[in-house]
């Protein structure tokens, strides 16, 4: 018996203690609530991260860089790039998905002295976490590039007419176009 | 093997906050979350109390040295004016229906965020110096003392509120955070303590007329950018008349609609559709702005700055008013206007000049919402559409706050939906409607220094967008709200960034068949009008 | 700790009146003059309270909508939860009182993953919350059987039916067991589940236990430490026609029954339980949503300093010129 | 807006309701239920007794008559043996009832005034009312 069928065996206590583990890195009163609440629109986060779990744990069974899985993964981080995080907490949790597989393997891994592979393991978790700080580093920066856009998008037309703007596809529309707004000027 | 961690050590990073109670807990100002302070000169402007220069984060926030008798006082007075506070200072039982309600909280998980301890900010203190029993059992009753701690705590929280109502439909006796929200906002106000986003809109509305501080012959400028951008797409040159009297209509919208992208294209379609119908309209200078920023400020700065509306159209002898797709200003002109600035009575009751409809609905204010007048025209049959022009849209309709939970509109805006456009699919019932989900950005949060609270915030929402992106391809969210147009553009784009932002008026323009136009080949937007856009998959 | 507090307080109570009556025999204390001080301080503090929020004016007409507005005539509107007249209000404000519908919109909801158990605690917020209040209404009125003489039709009606299961003598009520059940659920609710003791206070605390405390007396009363109903009636009824009489041979249960009663009563106008009267007065609820149709008058209005046209054009008026806008001045 | 005078109305209703047990009894003199126990076989009894003591009836009538209507349908006791060990069979209208048969003016007039419907009159037959001459 290798150790990916022990833990296929014992996903559902692996899946919830490490959804569980993440969900407490939230103050105690929005763990609850994101545990408890099972309607997808009422509760965004518990969602996305109870079935974002589901799709890493595949991953790190399979070892394939799953197209779904790799989303799921994002997602989560996705979330807590803007929550109320550092940088370490919150991509941490997926390092306490190791606590949580020594924990529940701990008997069979004394047993058949399977640390190898629970070392081949860990470092599909030390590669999924690699990947989520590369999300979480695109999500920080697509935060920083949301406020210069948004700030441009708010004074679009104000930009627009200091030709601060332009569009390259309508170089040649922008041209007339300033034309005959030149002339309206006068 | 043996020097494997052992779980016990593993675990010994804990994330939990501290089991500490509420009171206890003071706020942190992060990065963020929290906006800038207002400047000094738009304090001044405006004849505000305690003009500075300073920051939360700062230890001595430069208080009035009686800051403590003016904020008490300001309790006191607003107690006896607003049966509101007042009750809704005293019977909330904490039943928790609320808790879960709130986008903050949902999207993020401070539970200060639950609209029940956010109103508890403001009713310990209530019950400290205002109730008996506060005053014998202290904090044992949630009672407790005013310090700069709480006034910082107030700022924090009450600056992370959307004023969206959405908890007010759930409790079982209505109390409403937005209501409470206000009052904290007040109170802030007479310490000079308030964020720049609002003021500075308030400030720049107040001198020019609208938020951005644009004055009329730029405003000119940025209609003849528009008024040659529909020449460009239709073929038809737009001559809107501003600041004329003798015309029958005033038209009163946010500036947004002017000037932010993609506010412009939901104002081409107003001048589009006015222009199809011959309306006999104008567009004032200076009553420009419908926004009314003053409703995240104060009671006061509402009044002072809506009566530009009534005070234009009576110089300029209008029979009624048009309002524009805008949240918060039709929260304003629906529920505050005719109290505040009434009674209109050098107006008339407001009948549709092309179809004769009276609006029996608005015969008090004289104001009239332009889905509810579009909606009108089309049952009417008055206008030529051609839907398929919006073909390339798959879209979903969010309810802006203040419409649906402060008036009602639901089912205009919908209607007009459908008719102009032939892919319409709703998003989850619990998201919409009068439990729609807040866009986070209202009521003066929608700056970017507030990102990361208003992405968290708005999670809700866009997840809901997600679904039907997913389930049905929808790639386009219409609304009727300018903070929405701006501040979802921006929330979907982190979350959803297959779906863009429109405002209902602009698919009306798009499919708009209008006399005399050339082929149409591209839409207000300057997109090519029969694109495909080939991802979109079912 | 506010647990513990509103606890020991209610046992208090119990002590107090136990001792008072077991001990020193103050029968007229227990049995008069803290009934009568609890039911003068309920009916002024009550009124008080109400007329200080009278006091306050509605200077906005805010109701929170919840439906679609009244329109158009071909959009049909939803009268309950948008209403527009004065009957919709009243309907409204029926549902709400009576059924509680803001909370039951909790229940709503399409979609949902995984165990369906797990979701709707909500539901059991409102179920818990209406069983509590109808019961609690019911046993009142079912009490009045002790204030009347001759007893109403209807009262007796009320009882009948109430003990219809006929189950035991005398026949359990069966207003008791949900009374019980349903205060337990709540008090429940508020401690094990985190968010919920987060905000708690002693004000939500104390009310609990007092119930709880008069509920279990009350079937502790009828079910095992019997009184004699007649000496209760007689007392009772001396109490209404103001001819008190005190009478020895009424079990102290009883008193401590009374005691907590008339805490309750007391405490009532002091306290969130004033609920019963806001819920009237709440202005996001009572008000038609007609505001584009009837001017709401604020009493308090007073003018303020507004950026007039005339400021607006001479600051502008060259600029307003130089594009074309007609200017009142030349 | 105040609505003064709908509050205030909404006040006296409030008022009117809880002061409800004060107007409904005023002037009306609450006379305390005096059961009767003036019966021809009353008053015959030299020793007027009843099964047990006064105050343990009045406290415990009806667990006894409950328990005898089980044991005496379901279980298989038809005897009830009192605390002074005197017997009596256990039946309403056989033993109760021979003494206490005027039930208007003993078993009603403590019922109805605190408003007691017992269900002994589902299943049995009335008693012919007995009183005794006097009475009359």
């Amino acid at each position: 018996m290798n150790i990916e069928d022990i833990v296929l065996r014992k996903k559902a206590d692996i899946l919830r203690r490490g959804a569980s583990l993440i969900m407490e890195t939230y103050s105690v009163n929005a763990s609850t609530f994101f545990k408890d609440q099972k309607d997808p629109f009422a509760n965004p986060v518990g969602y996305t991260i109870s079935q974002g779990m589901e799709a890493i744990f595949d991953t790190l069974v399979r070892d394939e860089a799953n197209k779904r899985a790799l989303d799921f993964l994002d997602r989560i981080v996705r979330i807590r790039a803007v929550q109320d995080f550092t940088p370490s907490q919150a991509i941490g949790f997926l390092f306490s998905l190791k606590k949580v597989l020594r924990e529940e393997l701990q008997k069979e891994l004394q047993e058949n002295s399977m640390y190898e592979e629970l070392l081949l393991l860990e470092s599909r978790i030390d590669n999924m976490a690699l990947v989520a700080f590369e999300s979480y580093m695109k999500y920080r920066e697509k935060v920083y590039g949301l406020k210069v856009k948004e700030f441009k998008n708010m004074a679009f037309r104000l930009l627009e007419k200091a030709n601060l703007i332009s569009d390259i596809a309508d170089e040649e529309a922008a041209v007339i176009k300033n034309d005959t707004r030149a002339e309206n000027m006068k | 093997m043996s020097d494997v961690l052992k779980p016990a050590e593993l675990s010994k990073i804990n994330y939990k906050p501290p089991r500490k109670e509420w009171m206890k807990t003071p706020v942190n100002f992060k990065h963020g979350m929290y906006i800038y302070p207002a400047k000094a000169k738009n304090l001044k402007y405006l004849d505000m109390p305690n003009p500075r220069e300073w920051s939360p984060t700062d230890k001595d926030w430069k208080l009035p040295e009686n800051w403590k008798e003016i904020v008490l006082e300001g309790m006191r007075e607003r107690l006896g004016k607003y049966r509101s506070f007042k009750i809704f200072m005293d019977i909330c039982v904490r039943c928790g229906a609320c808790a879960d309600k709130c986008h903050f909280f949902i999207g993020g998980g401070d539970p200060k965020n639950m609209p029940v301890l956010r109103a508890e900010l403001l009713r310990s203190i209530y019950r400290g110096h205002f109730t008996k029993s506060g005053k014998i059992f202290g904090s044992l009753n949630g009672a407790r003392e005013l310090t700069v701690d709480v006034l910082k705590e107030w700022f924090y929280y009450f600056y992370q509120c959307t004023e969206c109502r959405r908890c007010s439909v759930f409790c079982p006796y209505g109390i409403d955070t937005a209501e409470i929200t206000m009052m904290g906002r007040e109170l802030l106000n007479l310490l000079g303590c308030n964020v720049n986003w609002v003021i500075e809109p308030v400030a720049n509305c107040y001198r020019t007329g609208n938020h951005l501080g644009i004055q009329p012959h730029a405003l000119m400028d940025m209609f003849e950018m528009m008024l040659d951008d529909i020449y460009d797409r239709t073929g038809i040159r737009v001559k809107p008349s501003f600041n004329r009297k003798g015309a029958e209509i005033l038209f009163v919208t946010p500036s947004a609609d002017y000037f932010a992208e993609p506010g412009i294209y939901t104002c081409m379609g107003y001048l589009v559709l006015f222009h199809e119908l011959g309306l006999d309209y104008t567009w004032s200078t200076y009553a420009s702005e419908g926004g009314n920023f003053g409703l995240f400020t104060s009671h006061e700065m509402i009044k002072r700055l809506n009566a530009k509306i009534y005070a234009e159209a009576k110089r300029l002898g209008v029979k009624w008013i048009l309002g524009g797709e805008c949240g918060h200003m039709w929260r304003v002109m629906h529920q505050y206007m005719d109290t505040m600035n009434g009674p209109a009575d050098f107006l008339e009751e407001p009948v549709s000049p092309v179809t004769g409809t009276k609006f029996e609905n608005a015969k008090s204010t004289k104001m009239v919402h332009i889905t509810e007048f579009t909606a009108d025209l089309i049952r009417n049959n008055k206008l030529k559409l051609d839907p398929s022009r919006n073909d390339s849209l798959r879209v979903t309709f969010h309810d802006s706050c203040n419409p649906a939970r402060a008036m009602g509109i639901l089912e205009e805006p919908r209607y007009i939906i459908k008719n102009v456009c032939n892919n319409f699919y709703e998003m989850p019932e619990n998201t919409i409607r009068e439990q729609t989900f807040c866009c986070a950005g209202g009521a003066g949060l929608g700056t970017d220094e507030m990102m990361e609270t208003r992405m968290r915030g708005g999670l809700p929402r866009a997840n809901a967008v997600r679904h039907v992106h997913e389930k049905y391809g929808v790639n386009r969210l219409a609304c009727i709200c300018a903070i929405d147009r701006a501040t979802l553009t921006t929330l979907m784009e982190y979350w959803v960034p297959e779906v863009k932002v429109t405002g209902v008026h602009e698919m009306v323009g798009n499919a708009l068949v209008m006399e005399g136009e050339k082929e149409r080949t591209l839409t207000l937007r300057g997109d090519p009008l029969k694109e495909t856009e080939g991802e979109v998959n079912v | 700790m506010k647990l513990l507090f509103s606890f020991i307080t209610v046992l208090l109570l119990v002590i107090i009146a136990y001792a008072g009556i077991r001990y020193a025999s103050l029968y007229y204390v227990f049995g008069v003059i803290i009934p009568y001080a609890a039911v003068g301080i309920f009916i002024t503090g009550f009124v008080y309270r109400v007329l200080k929020w009278a006091g306050s004016p509605v200077p906005f007409r805010i109701p929170t909508t919840c439906g679609q507005e009244k329109s158009l005539p071909w959009i049909k509107q939803n009268k309950l939860d948008n209403p527009s007249s004065t009957l919709g209000v009243i309907g409204r404000m029926s549902l709400e009182i009576l059924f509680f519908r803001s909370l039951l919109r909790n229940t709503k909801t399409e979609l949902r993953e995984g165990p369906s158990l797990a979701y709707g605690s909500d539901k059991w917020l409102w179920l818990a919350g209406l069983a509590f209040h109808w019961s609690f209404l019911i046993i009142l009125i079912r009490h009045l059987r002790l204030f009347t003489e001759p007893v109403p039709y209807l009262i007796t009606l009320l009882n009948n039916l109430d003990a219809f299961l006929q189950i035991g003598v005398p026949p359990l009520y069966i207003t008791d067991v949900v009374l019980l059940a349903s205060v337990s659920y709540l008090f429940i609710r508020r401690v094990l589940i985190p968010q919920f003791r987060y905000i708690s206070l002693i004000s939500d605390y104390f009310p609990l236990f007092l119930i709880l405390g008069i509920g279990i007396s009350g079937i502790l009363m009828r079910y095992f430490f019997r009184v004699n109903l007649i000496s209760v009636k007689e007392l009772v009824m001396g109490l209404v026609s103001f001819n008190p009489q005190v009478s020895a041979d009424i079990g102290s249960i009883f008193y401590i029954h009374i005691m907590l009663i008339a805490t309750l009563f007391a405490y009532f106008p002091f306290s969130k339980l004033m609920h019963m009267g806001g819920v009237f007065l709440s202005p996001t609820r009572n008000l038609a949503n007609n505001n584009r149709m009837i001017r709401h008058i604020n009493p308090w209005n007073y003018p303020v300093k507004v950026h007039t046209y005339e400021e607006y054009e001479d600051e502008f008026r060259d600029k307003m010129k130089a594009v074309d806008i007609p200017v009142e001045k030349e | 807006m105040y609505d003064t005078g709908k509050i205030i109305a909404g006040l006296v209703i409030f008022a009117g309701l809880v002061t409800l047990p004060f107007w409904y009894n005023s002037g009306k003199a609450a006379a305390k239920p005096e059961p009767s126990l003036d019966t021809p076989v009353i008053q015959q009894m030299k020793d007027k007794h009843c099964i047990e003591s006064k105050q343990y009836m009045i406290d415990n009538h009806m667990q006894m008559l409950n328990e005898w209507r089980n044991e005496f349908v379901r279980g298989d006791m038809t005897m009830y043996i009192n605390s002074k060990g005197q017997y009596y069979t256990m039946s309403l209208e056989d033993t109760c009832l021979h003494c206490h048969s005027n039930e208007k003016q003993f078993c009603d007039k403590c019922h109805t005034y605190v408003d007691i419907k017992p269900y002994c009159w589902d299943c049995h037959v009335k008693p012919k009312e007995e009183v005794a001459s006097g009475q009359r």
